[in-house]
């Protein structure tokens, strides 16, 4: 527990009147940011005070014997004592670090955002391996949604150098040779997570606890107020804060693109769900993917546009190394 | 495996059941009386999920103790034997963590945990065979573990997997249709008709969530009717012996 | 410096043009209660992390992550800090594709923010540590780490750290090279190093640390 | 409105009544409806107004006045942790306990230095629950010449549902074995003593001089075992055996069984033939 139980309080009663203290409704978003870095695949995700970044690389692999035509793709997330002090250093232990990361394999490498046939180069022998590495650089919740979207828009931003094949060799041009080509990638996944939040504070009463269905309506997300008529206690609030992380209990966490599919739900606990609860949460997940999913080409856009205009494609593709031999 | 195997024009699937039928399933309280408080063995099909409930008990350390309500922990081992590929399992592979991790949050809400301070209650659920999902094995299995050891919960909650095979959700998938298709568990509390714990993976289409959403609870409920009346047995053999 | 919310202190730096860019960003926390297993009754115990932006951590980052560790270690008062751990993390957020050459940058950018970072968490420091990487062509020539260079062929490697404190003089704490020199050379070097971090640590990071107060 | 039915067995979310005028106690709870559902498998019980639901099946639930055997898990500041298979370590407070030098001895700090002297982690005694709280876990005392350290024999444990209730827990069994049986499922299998408990209460009441008394409660802490003889030793083994078959064979536990089961059991010379599973079950199908 890193904040003090006045707080929490002070958070569930201003929950209980309908606000939240950044002034968000309970259904809103923050707004993401992305930067991208110099780098190709190189990006910084803000997410409220949330921030990360996102660095993909490529290197030349054999395939599984398993899978001869796929290319290899790996996803790691360092979530260390820099984001928060609460997050211990060199275990991968703790609810939220695997949380993390077995959602975003969950929702971009599970749903087969990345295409990895695309990645084979010789099969059998050649293949890319693409990795992610996920640095988180400050936390104040929403890792899952921060992290699933630098990973999709880093991908998108990333650039394989071309390959061709001779005889038996692999020759990989370099950059200035030939340009670099985009990853394939099949479906952009945006995921969204809700957090409930019981506003009693005893939240083990059994009085209150109860059947939460007996006459809890259908449309129970875009009726929370109604919900508090009916005196359930129980809230959800999208892209939650730290603080809104830590006095909740119970999360729904869905993955969406905007071919209204939905890659991915994953909740257990909090409140209990009719099946047109769950497709209005859905329904939510796919706006929301779609405006994400809108604002990351744009800015994909923006930046591809910058770096031809200023040439900074010509001067990335300088590859200084290639004319410093090494000892 | 070709689509029209999966699901056939006639409305078979490739055991032969129907779009809503679950496989047979069976269910016992109290296999293991001697090893834990409360034990509890579910197959589904050729799955099978034995559960072991050690507690409310005295913390084994100190740290993991809260001091208003007990300690829910949720081990998942799934043995190497288990599949058609012999494959070793170890309980820190991260799939096995989340499993476990879901499993704990979906009980935290039904166990009354607040009734026992200062406790552990320990559920090491072994998958002795794995036939398509194993989340809705084990859930089912912990559900009727928990009662067996006396836990004070709100309600069961019964749980069954869905695939879905183009537009037509299946209910209680084997291995096959698991994966050749996008499935979903879902956990039924008590007769609610009602969702506590919603998975899903691979792409679905988002108009399709419903339909599969209320065949999975209607196929909850069955499995809920299934295991209320074992827990009745479990009773009544208890009776039973008290009275001799 | 002060970037980053949920730390004590925190500091970013970064030098040269892609593709021979370092750019490295350092979170301390701390003094905090320390684990039972990290206690120690006199001092403070210090925890370095460090992670390179690509890959996982290997032997190579292990052991850039006990170079920064010793050479911070030498000028924190950890006296003053008893039963207390100091964390620091040090993420490269950029760093050179060779990573043979980029290697000695990330040690001494490592050190130069990690001190940064501490002296920002308002940790009691005896005096600065500055540090500075050379590369020493085949034609002698001394030059920045992080300086492109064409047509040269490198020697030797080098990073270098100083511990600087007003009024005396700087002292040697760390030097990690490798490739062939002559001992002259590196004696030079080694006087450049020193010219150089003096004039770092007067100038940059005294108007770092300057800003932020 | 709906009448509870007070024979019937409940499961978890099973609603009891939907009538307010009842008191939920155990193994209940009031759902947001404000009816009262089951939150527990078992029988419905009634009190007055108070409706309970009894599990019949999980850990030991301690109730006032029960006699309990335990061990001790650990010597803390003025008590001891004691463990009996329910959900908490019971504790017993040094203020509960006996001391060498007679009933009315004032407890000194010396006394809580050697704590462990008295007992230490590991030893198992009999004891009296003394007071519930609320939480599950208890207060014990060993008050009474009847309870303290146990010496002797050897334990046996079993699911606390399969213990009744009764007036006398322990029991003096054929062969000069002596039975504990704790209501928390541990039994304690002894050779006898050569006295009743009983007499000695009586003795005391006769008014006993003070050196008489030290030496009865200093046997209360005695740590070495006497000297057993063979015969006893196999008796103990075969009553041990005896009660493993009930509980293999789920039938309840008490003194009359336990004489009545090991009558049965002499049939067989060997007590190890009483391990194999058709023995045991052969045994119980004998018995009422």
């Amino acid at each position: 527990m890193s904040s003090s139980n006045i707080e929490q309080d002070f958070l569930r009663q201003v929950l209980a009147e309908g606000l939240r203290p950044d002034q968000r409704s309970f259904n809103d978003a923050r707004e993401i940011e992305f930067n991208f870095g110099a780098e190709y695949g190189n990006v910084e995700v803000k997410l409220g005070k949330t921030r990360l970044v996102v660095q993909i690389s490529a290197s030349v692999k054999a395939p599984r014997s398993t899978a001869p035509f796929e290319g290899l793709f790996h996803i790691t997330t360092d979530l260390s004592s820099m984001a928060h002090p609460k997050f211990e250093n060199g275990t991968s232990n703790g609810v939220e670090k695997i949380m993390v990361s077995r959602m975003i394999e969950k929702s971009i490498i599970r749903s087969n955002a990345l295409d990895l046939e695309s990645l084979c180069i010789v099969a059998g022998k050649r293949c890319w391996m693409i990795r992610a590495d996920v640095h988180y650089l400050n936390y104040d919740g929403g890792l899952v949604d921060a992290s699933c979207a630098g990973v999709i828009a880093a991908l998108l931003h990333f650039r394989l150098p071309d390959t061709s094949i001779d005889g038996e060799n692999v020759i990989i041009h370099d950059i200035s040779e030939r340009p670099p080509v985009a990853l394939s990638v099949l479906h952009i996944p945006i995921s969204s997570t809700w957090v409930y939040i019981s506003l009693s504070k005893d939240e083990n009463d059994a009085d209150n606890v109860g059947d939460d269905d007996m006459n809890d309506s259908d449309n129970d997300i875009d009726s929370n107020d109604k919900n508090l008529e009916y005196g359930i206690r129980k809230i959800a609030v999208l892209d939650p804060t730290a603080l809104e992380q830590e006095i909740s209990h119970g999360e729904i966490i869905i993955t969406a693109n905007k071919n209204r599919e939905i890659c991915q739900i994953t909740k257990a606990g909090g409140k209990l769900l009719s099946s047109s609860a769950v497709y209005n949460y859905s329904e939510q997940a796919f706006d929301r993917a779609l405006k994400i999913t809108d604002k990351i080409q744009r800015e994909l856009k923006k930046d591809f546009e910058q770096r031809n205009k200023g040439n900074l494609g010509t001067d990335l593709s300088k590859n200084a190394l290639n004319e410093r031999p090494v000892e | 495996m070709s689509r029209y195997e999966i699901y056939s024009p006639e409305g078979l699937r490739v055991d032969g059941r129907r779009y809503n039928e679950l496989r047979y399933f069976k269910c016992a309280l109290g296999t293991h009386a001697h090893a834990a408080d409360g034990s509890a063995m579910v197959e589904m099909g050729t799955s099978q999920v034995v559960c072991t409930v050690k507690g409310p008990q005295e913390p084994q350390q100190r740290s993991s103790m809260d001091t208003k309500k007990a300690v829910l922990r949720v081990n998942v081992h799934v043995a190497p034997f288990s599949s058609i590929t012999r494959t070793k399992h170890t309980s820190n592979e991260k799939q096995l963590q989340e499993l476990s991790m879901n499993l704990e949050e979906t009980f935290a809400d039904v166990v009354l945990a607040h009734l026992a301070p200062r406790t552990e209650i320990i559920v090491d659920l072994h998958v002795l065979a794995q036939d398509g999902n194993i989340m809705a094995g084990c859930v089912n299995a912990m559900c009727l573990g928990l009662i067996d050891a006396g836990v004070p919960m709100l309600d069961f909650i019964a749980s069954v997997g869905v695939a879905l095979a183009d537009s037509v959700p299946l209910l209680d998938p084997n291995h096959i249709e698991c994966s050749e298709l996008p499935n979903l568990t879902v956990g039924v509390t008590g007769k609610s008709n009602k969702a506590s714990l919603v998975i899903a993976e691979k792409r679905i289409l988002l108009d399709r969530i419903k339909p599969s959403l209320d065949l999975a609870i209607m196929g909850c409920k069955t499995v809920h009717d299934i295991m209320d009346e074992q827990v009745r047995i479990r009773l009544n053999s208890l009776e039973d012996r008290i009275k001799r | 410096m002060n970037i980053l919310e949920n730390s004590s202190g925190s500091a970013q730096r970064a030098l040269g043009e892609a593709p021979l860019r370092i750019n490295i960003i350092c979170a301390v926390n701390g003094p905090l209660e320390a684990k039972h297993r990290d206690e120690l009754p006199q001092h403070a115990s210090l925890e370095v992390v460090y992670r390179r932006n690509i890959g996982i951590p290997m032997i190579r980052e292990r052991f850039i992550q006990d170079r920064v560790h010793s050479a911070i270690l030498s000028v924190i008062k950890r006296d003053a800090y008893p039963r207390s751990v100091i964390q620091v993390v040090v993420q490269a957020l950029d760093s050179c594709h060779d990573a043979d050459i980029s290697f000695y940058s990330e040690i001494s950018e490592g050190i130069n923010t990690a001190c940064l970072a501490l002296v920002n968490a308002g940790i009691e420091l005896s005096a600065l540590v500055v540090a500075k990487s050379y590369i020493i062509t085949d034609e002698g020539e001394i030059l920045d780490l992080n300086q492109p260079l064409r047509k040269k062929t490198i020697e030797s490697k080098h990073a270098v750290a100083f511990r600087i404190a007003q009024n005396t003089e700087p002292k040697l704490v760390l030097c990690e090279s490798s490739g062939p020199v002559k001992d002259d050379l590196f004696m030079k070097m080694l006087r450049k190093a020193e010219n150089d971090t003096k004039l770092l640590a007067e100038e940059e990071f005294r108007k770092t640390i300057v800003d932020s107060l | 409105m709906e009448e509870p039915s007070f024979s019937g067995l409940f499961t978890p979310g099973e609603l009891i009544t939907d009538d307010p005028m009842w008191m939920r106690g155990h193994g209940t709870y009031t759902g947001q409806d404000r009816k009262t559902y089951s939150s527990v498998a078992g029988k419905l019980q009634r009190v007055n107004k108070l409706l309970t639901v009894k599990q019949l099946n999980g850990r030991y639930d301690p109730l006032v006045g029960d006699h309990i055997v335990g061990r001790i898990t650990e010597v803390g500041n003025r008590k001891w942790s004691v463990e009996l298979g329910a959900t908490q370590d019971a504790s017993l407070q040094l203020g509960s306990v006996n001391l060498p030098g007679g009933v009315l001895r004032r407890k000194s700090d010396d006394d809580e230095l050697n704590m462990r002297e008295f007992l230490k982690e590991g030893d198992l005694l009999n004891a009296e629950v003394q007071m519930v709280y609320q939480d599950g876990g208890c207060a014990l005392h060993t008050r009474s010449l009847r309870y303290g350290k146990l010496r002797n024999g050897m334990l046996c444990t079993v699911p606390p549902n399969l213990i009744l209730r009764q007036v006398t827990q322990s029991h003096d069994l054929e062969g000069g074995v002596e039975a504990i049986i704790g209501a928390n499922g541990y039994i304690w299998l002894r050779q006898s003593q050569g006295q009743k408990p009983e007499q000695q209460t009586t003795r005391k009441a006769n008014g006993l001089n003070r050196l008489e008394q030290d030496s009865d409660a200093a046997l209360i802490f005695k740590d070495t075992n006497d000297e057993i003889s063979i015969q006893t030793r196999q008796t103990i083994s075969r009553y041990y055996n005896c009660i493993q078959a009930l509980a293999d064979c789920e039938m309840m536990i008490f003194g009359s069984r336990l004489r009545e089961i090991y009558e049965a059991s002499l049939v067989y010379a060997d007590a190890a033939e009483l391990l194999k599973i058709e023995v045991k079950q052969d045994l119980c199908r004998q018995l009422k």
